[in-house]
């Protein structure tokens, strides 16, 4: 349902991506790992239109979305969860759960309480501002700010950063939970930990490009990726 | 006692205006983070409308309150799209320049139109509406201005907060890429921040002309004292800024009345110099930003 | 180099230069232009007064009317009713500008854009609230009438003579700032728009500059203020408001932010062009704003970046690189030099004080602990690497080695002196650089420039007083450039000395961001992912130097990297982070291959 | 550098010839004057906040050419008007300069306010070119005296504020305490500093002076403080853009009683409109002898209007056509009566020699809308009369000066 082809990113002398493909079908999950400055970040943030593309397409669900700005491209039910997050710091937790109603054009948007089902801990601080937020509270209304577009795929950037290890258990747990609706998942990570309780498959970048594909079980033994993380 | 109670009703009158002007400025700075120095034009444009609604047309009063907004605020928003948008690219300065010689082209189209040193039209409700003790009157005018001017900044305040209209502009406000996110795309809602901005301002406009006359000037009028008023009430607040908008009207009538007209706009400066050195945010600050 | 004395020379002259020939070619038109001419000259005068504050410190400056008030009023005055001297007068005007100037920069150290742009406007109204008011001397709303001026007995009372005494005044002045403009004033000017904390971290104080901006460019509206005066025979408040501020405001705007050129060309070009739309009779304001906006929608970078275009021309000091860009290419990829001996006297650390000693710190951020009580020891001379994932506190704590941070709690101690609570700029003279993680050099200067600035010495008064000397290549500039040159020829990047900065490679940029870091012979180098995001290429080369520099120069480093290989080939003790607690420290290949390390990286596996 | 440099200047030179077009400078007797055509200058503000009174004495002067020309010009010359639009006093300057020295105009008919007047004021003096004032009332330029500068139809602040004190005080039961309210930029200061002392002279105590900026539109404070001094009468000194304003809100701060004398410079079409009910019994003075609307010759000059400029937009005519409209003839008559020898020294002695000048001496078309102008060896001011004028029915009604 995703097809990237060649897609490279460039920021004045710059290549942050290289010509990178993959493919990635209805309810799969592919997790994109690699250290800092590998690309990872560029890579799915030009996906989802939030990067201008400085060449390759993305089809997505047979429709070319390549070149659509981001506030279109999340119609199409790509729902980005950024590294930095970027929640409206002003907003409380209910506020920023409505806003994201507005990406849902023609599907019906999740409702709040199922959210809040899903990760209890915000709903206790419905009422408090998004700036307010421990880290935790903060990766988990990101998330759940990128479901209530009903997406039928999401992409998790750097889940993990940050974040104590009890709290990215218990998120990844709930991740689980709704992968089951067959929602497709983009997991970019440095963690292969993390990475391998989410995807099956993955692709391991450095320095812009693809240097390693497959099973992510494998990825963890493998010499490749030692060299990747250690250069 | 009396006496103050008399001014305070004058200024009531003017600090609504004010409200309602600083209003539309606020909006548009907040959602797309431009000064708009010609917001005072488009009031202008809006009081004009009002008289060509009401003198020319011989349309009723509430035409003027419905349509003339909406075309001034159609006008904002076409500015927006056509002129400020590209600039955006260039730089702060660039849009900032562009907006006071808008602001000044505006002035000039209408003085071309229109020759005479004053236009007026007459109130919507003229007469007394009590005599209060003292030889005070409060005119209907008052009341209706006072009344309906903040009235509409407060339910702009609301549809900014509150509802799904406002909520875009306020994300994209707040942080553009999240906005982006949640599906709202940056020139629709540039654009149609510009038009709800120009919309207040047209309001404002409409409420402005029957008490301070319609003239090229009452841009320059109503600029300085929004521009002040924002920075009272924080320039990215609205509730603040129609506190603002009354609380400079108050101290430029008592300035006025108990010291004198130089003191009037004196007053008022050393009043934002005063906020900036001691309140910078302003009356209200909205958002504790932090950055995880 | 005196051929380069030369064109420096003449580029420096060329302004004023332009000036007075504009002057002087009025002289041969009729008493109405010669009087328009003037107006213009006047107007260029305020449009490069404009540039140090509005094009390079990017400040939204509303009180030039006032400013050019104050200038006209106090000389004026002084001249009226107390019969002193044109030029006395001239000067305390100029000195009335500067104090004023000051005084409305100091809010500058605070405010900030539209802030600060409103403080402008509160000193611009009351300023002609005064001036309005204040009747018995200034003769209030109605005006007061200005005698023509006298100068060692001669009355300057024809056109032509006024135009050549606008003509010389002006030029003189342009001179000045042209000199403050391309010498040491205007180039930290420039860095600090570029990147502040790059311009802190080399002791750029910001606030002094920012005021500093604002006492220059008063002072010379002041004396645009003053010379007009006795032009315009009547001068009033009106003369001086808010609409003549918002008009200068887009003289550098239209015609250019960055050059002096810019503000000659938007000043004259605005003040002319109403005059010459005369013809449009009452359309002539419209028309006059339309084609305003016009030029800033056509033309961003304003008159003077259109004229480059078409001229196929690309920015005054890259036109110095000319000359050196077929030496650039061949000399481009060859390896750097060792390092002089004459270059470099390695400094005598004792080996008993350590470089860097932390103990005990701790910051946290709000609810968020980004370090938690760390504690770490650097031996001089040595290369310590610091590892470990995002959000790790990695950054934190090199910001409060760096000073750009104040710890909660705990102590770093520099070369054995307590470190805590000393400005950020100060480290410099402590022997203590740094580099950016995101790189944070001077896009618009040359790299020399970038390098030079890396040097220190950027005390506001220095660089002010400098600012001849470096525009005409003097002695001062000379031995700094030997210098930066001596810095850029350790990394490589001599040949291209003379190049935009912004328009090098990343690769390159890190290391010029290593020349300016070492250009002032520090002790303690800091550097934050110098390998990030560069290839494979670049990153031994950014090693072998850092090696020669810590062999030769005996240079202790803190080096934080991502990229681990390079980490581990670099440093003599490596430390990794997690969650700002220190996890592991020791030699870097045992460090690595610990378990626990792992972990961090690719959890329990 | 250089090149660059050189670019530059060029550019910088040809902005300035284009604006400066090419000089023309063919010598001749008398410039401005060839045997088919007199050139005459103007100048004033047509744009910015003081357009309308600009633009009426362009229009109004224009308008008397027209006819002038319709009917065979002046000895067989026809006249023709360049006018030079000017805000600033520097523009103003600029201005003259122009006319004189680029244009060469035979003459030039001020129709600037205060500071635009008195800019120009020293050069024509030195330049010693004819000059007509037909809208100032500033004392520039009239004092010291120049032959070469007349004044039309507005006087001089020195004999209009006498009358300024007589109308004002010129009711029943005569006002004792008056309270004053005056602007702060310069043309009400100039008025307010001429009356004061005039006022002070007929024993008037200021009950309060109150202050006010160009443009306020809130005059609450003011009001508020007048009230409570309890004057018989209220001076105010401004623009109708003003003063209608605080009329209108006089009334809602108990002052509906209290009755107003204002300055000429209120007396337009927009104050009764704008103050509305409160303008009613406002009195001021009026230097012509009729109103707009009036029967008789305004009736015909404003038929004229209307026929040669179209349907007027709100509030023009403005005085100042008219001003420019009679003043043009008495000039014409000047001109005229110099028949050939259109030297300037021979065309101020003409000029001095106009006694009782109307519109109507030139030529039976004109409509006298302005009072007769006498001149004389020593005697630059034409017009020397003022009546009173009051809003009755919503609209201004002159009433005849009862000496």
């Amino acid at each position: 349902m995703l097809k990237v082809d060649e897609l490279s990113v460039q920021y004045g002398q710059v290549v942050a991506v290289r010509k990178l493909s993959f493919e990635l079908g209805t309810g799969e999950a592919v997790a994109i790992l690699g250290t800092n400055g590998a690309g990872k970040t560029s890579a799915v943030e030009s996906i989802v239109g939030l990067l201008h593309k400085s060449g390759g397409s993305v089809i997505y669900g047979g429709t070319d979305i390549t070149g659509q700005p981001a506030s279109t491209i999340v119609r199409h039910g790509i729902a980005l969860v950024p590294q930095l997050r970027e929640l409206f710091f002003d907003f409380t937790v209910d506020e920023t759960l409505l806003a994201a109603r507005a990406a849902c054009r023609g599907r019906t948007p999740v409702e709040s309480d199922e959210i809040y089902a899903l990760f209890p801990r915000l709903a206790e601080r419905r009422r408090s501002q998004a700036g307010n937020l421990s880290g935790g509270e903060q990766q988990m209304l990101a998330i759940g700010r990128a479901l209530v577009t009903r997406p039928s795929l999401l992409v998790l950037d750097e889940l993990s950063a940050g974040l104590a290890q009890g709290i990215v258990t218990s998120v990844i747990a709930s991740l689980k939970k709704i992968r089951v609706s067959g929602l497709s998942l983009v997991v970019v990570e440095q963690n292969l930990e993390i990475a391998a309780a989410l995807a099956e498959r993955c692709i391991v970048m450095s320095v812009g490009e693809a240097v390693w594909r497959g099973p992510v079980h494998e990825a963890i033994g493998s010499e490749t990726i030692r060299d990747a993380f250690f250069h | 006692m009396v006496e103050i109670l008399d001014l305070l009703l004058g200024a009531l009158k003017i600090g609504a205006i004010y409200a309602l002007a600083a209003s539309g400025f606020v909006v548009i700075h907040k959602a797309t983070k431009t000064v708009n120095f010609a917001h005072g034009a488009f009031i202008m444009l809006g009081a004009y409308g009002a008289w060509a609604t009401l003198t020319l047309l011989k349309w009723p009063y509430w035409v003027a309150y419905t349509a003339v907004p909406i075309v001034v605020g159609a006008l904002a928003a076409l500015v927006e799209f056509v002129i400020l948008r590209p600039l955006r690219r260039a730089d702060l300065f660039s849009v900032l320049i562009a907006t006071v010689f808008l602001g000044v082209a505006m002035m000039e189209l209408i003085r071309i139109v229109y020759e005479v040193e004053l236009l007026s039209v007459p109130s919507v409700f003229s007469g007394v509406l009590a005599e209060l003790p003292g030889e005070i009157f409060l005119t209907k005018e008052t009341a209706w201005i006072g009344a309906g001017a903040i009235a509409c900044a407060v339910a702009a305040t609301l549809v900014f907060e509150r509802l799904t209209l406002g909520r875009g502009m306020k994300a994209m406000a707040s942080n553009y890429r999240g906005a982006q996110l949640c599906g709202y795309s940056v020139p629709v809602t540039y654009a149609l921040a510009w038009f709800f901005g120009g919309v207040l301002a047209g309001l404002a406009g409409v409420f402005a002309a029957p008490p301070m006359g319609i003239n090229p000037e009452l841009a320059t009028a109503l600029i300085v004292p929004a521009f002040v008023a924002a920075v009272i009430g924080g320039f990215d607040s609205l509730k603040g800024v129609i506190v603002g908008g009354i609380i400079l009207a108050i101290i430029e009538t008592l300035a006025a009345a108990y010291i004198s007209s130089a003191a009037k706009s004196a007053a008022s400066f050393v009043l934002v110099f005063l906020f900036l050195l001691i309140r910078p945010e302003g009356l209200f600050t909205e958002g504790t930003r932090r950055h995880a | 180099m005196p051929e380069s004395r030369l064109r420096h020379g003449r580029a420096v002259a060329a302004p004023a230069a332009a000036v007075l020939g504009v002057a002087i070619a009025g002289i041969a038109l009729d008493s109405y232009l010669q009087y328009v001419v003037g107006l213009c000259v006047v107007a260029i005068l305020v449009g490069a007064a404009l540039v140090p504050l509005v094009g390079l410190a990017r400040i939204v400056m509303l009180a030039t009317g006032a400013m050019m008030g104050i200038g006209a009023y106090a000389s004026s005055l002084l001249i009226t009713k107390l019969g002193v001297p044109f030029l006395a007068a001239l000067a305390v005007g100029a000195i009335a500008g500067a104090v004023a100037g000051f005084l409305l920069g100091l809010p500058a150290i605070r405010f900030r854009s539209h802030h600060l742009a409103m403080v402008t406007l509160v000193f611009q109204a009351l300023g002609i609230i005064v001036i309005r008011e204040w009747k018995t001397m200034t003769g209030g709303a109605e005006g007061m009438r200005v005698p023509p001026v006298v100068m060692l007995g001669y009355t300057f009372r024809s056109d032509e003579s006024n135009l050549v005494l606008l003509g010389i005044f002006a030029a003189a002045s342009v001179l000045v700032i042209t000199i403050l403009v391309r010498g040491s004033f205007g180039k930290v000017l420039r860095a600090i728009t570029a990147t502040e904390v790059g311009s802190t971290a080399f002791g750029v104080h910001l606030g002094a500059y920012k005021v500093a901006a604002f006492t220059v460019s008063c002072t010379f509206l002041a004396i645009a203020g003053a010379i007009l005066a006795p032009r315009i025979r009547i001068i009033d408040p009106d003369s001086f408001g808010i609409m003549q501020s918002i008009n200068a405001l887009a003289y550098p705007i239209v015609g250019g932010m960055t050059s002096v050129w810019g503000g000659l060309l938007g000043g004259g070009l605005l003040r002319a062009l109403p005059e010459a739309l005369r013809a449009f009779k009452d359309y002539a304001e419209l028309i006059y704003t339309a084609l305003a906006v016009l030029i800033i929608l056509v033309l961003p970078g304003g008159l003077v970046s259109g004229i480059e275009r078409i001229a196929g021309r690309v920015g005054a000091f890259r036109e110095a690189s000319l000359q050196e860009e077929s030496a650039a290419l061949s000399a481009h990829d060859r390896e750097p030099t060792v390092i002089r001996h004459d270059a470099a006297q390695p400094v005598a650390a004792k080996p008993s004080v350590p470089a860097l000693e932390v103990l005990g710190v701790s910051r946290s951020f709000g609810s968020l602990a980004a370090i938690v009580d760390v504690a770490l020891t650097v031996p001089a001379g040595s290369i310590h690497g610091l590892i470990g994932p995002n959000g790790a506190g990695k950054t934190t704590l090199f910001n409060i080695i760096s000073g750009f941070t104040e710890p909660d709690r705990g102590e770093v101690r520099l070369f054995g002196a307590e470190s805590v609570g000393i400005a950020a700029r100060s480290r410099l003279r402590m022997g203590v650089a740094r580099t950016f993680q995101h790189v944070a050099i001077y896009g618009d200067l040359s790299l020399l420039d970038n390098v030079m600035i890396g040097l220190g010495e950027n005390g506001v008064l220095q660089t002010i007083v400098g600012s001849a000397d470096d525009a005409l290549r003097g002695p001062r500039y000379r031995r700094r450039e030997d210098l930066a040159k001596a810095a850029l020829d350790i990394v490589g990047l001599h040949a291209r000395r003379a190049e935009r900065a912004g328009s090098l490679a990343l690769g390159d940029q890190r290391r010029l961001e290593v020349a300016r870091a070492i250009a002032s012979r520090p002790r303690l180098l800091l550097l934050d992912e110098p390998a990030s995001g560069v290839a494979i290429e670049e990153e031994r080369r950014l090693k072998d130097l850092l090696h020669r520099l810590n062999a030769e120069w005996s240079l202790t480093m803190l080096l934080i990297e991502h990229n681990i290989r390079f980490v581990v080939d670099c440093c003599v003790n490596l430390s990794v982070m997690h969650q700002g607690v220190l996890v592991a420290e020791g030699r870097p290949d045992e460090v690595i291959a610990r378990t626990d390390v792992q972990q961090i990286y690719f959890g329990k596996v | 550098m250089l090149p660059a440099m050189k670019r530059v200047l060029t550019t910088i030179a040809c902005a300035v010839s284009i604006l400066a077009g090419a000089p023309a400078a063919q010598a001749q007797q008398v410039q401005g004057v060839t045997d088919k055509e007199i050139l005459i200058g103007a100048f004033g503000p047509i744009t910015g906040p003081l357009s309308w009174l600009g633009q009426g004495a362009r229009d109004g002067v224009q308008l008397a050419i027209d006819e002038i020309n319709s009917n065979g010009g002046i000895n067989g010359r026809r006249l023709r008007l360049e006018h030079q639009p000017a805000m600033t006093p520097a523009e103003s300057l600029a201005a003259v300069k122009k006319l004189n020295e680029q244009s060469k105009v035979y003459l030039i008919f001020s129709a600037h306010g205060s500071t635009g007047a008195e800019a120009a004021a020293d050069y024509f003096r030195e330049s010693g070119i004819p000059v007509f004032n037909s809208v100032s009332v500033t004392m520039r330029l009239r004092e010291p005296f120049a032959r070469n500068i007349f004044n039309g139809t507005p006087l001089g602040v020195d004999i209009l504020n006498a009358y300024y004190v007589r109308s004002a005080l010129d009711r029943t039961p005569r006002p004792k305490r008056i309270a004053v309210l005056v602007g702060t930029y310069a043309f009400p200061q100039a008025e307010w500093n001429a009356a004061k002392p005039l006022f002070e002279k007929e024993g008037v105590e200021f009950a309060t002076v109150q202050t006010y900026d160009l443009g306020d539109k809130d005059y609450t404070a003011q009001l508020v403080q007048i009230a409570r001094a309890k004057p018989d009468l209220i001076v105010a000194f401004g623009q109708v853009q003003e003063v209608a304003i605080a009329v209108k809100q006089s009334q809602e701060r108990g002052l509906a009683k209290t009755p107003w004398w204002v300055g000429p410079g209120v007396v337009t079409r927009a104050f009764p409109v704008v103050a509305g009910s409160a303008a009613e019994g406002v009195r001021s003075v009026w230097i012509v002898p009729y109103y707009h609307g009036d029967k008789g010759p305004m009736e015909k000059f404003e038929a004229a209007w209307v026929k040669r400029f179209g349907n007027p937009p709100e509030g023009r005519p403005a005085y100042t056509d008219v001003f420019g409209y009679g003043d043009m003839y008495i000039l014409a008559q000047a001109i005229k009566k110099s028949g050939n020898d259109l030297s300037w020294p021979n065309l101020i002695r003409q000029w001095e020699s106009l006694k009782g000048a109307k519109p109507s001496d030139f030529g039976p078309w004109a409509a006298d809308v302005i009072f007769p102008h006498t001149y004389g060896p020593t005697r630059r001011q034409g017009n020397q009369q003022v009546t009173n004028i009051l809003v009755e029915g919503g609209t201004w009604k002159v009433q005849p000066d009862k000496k």
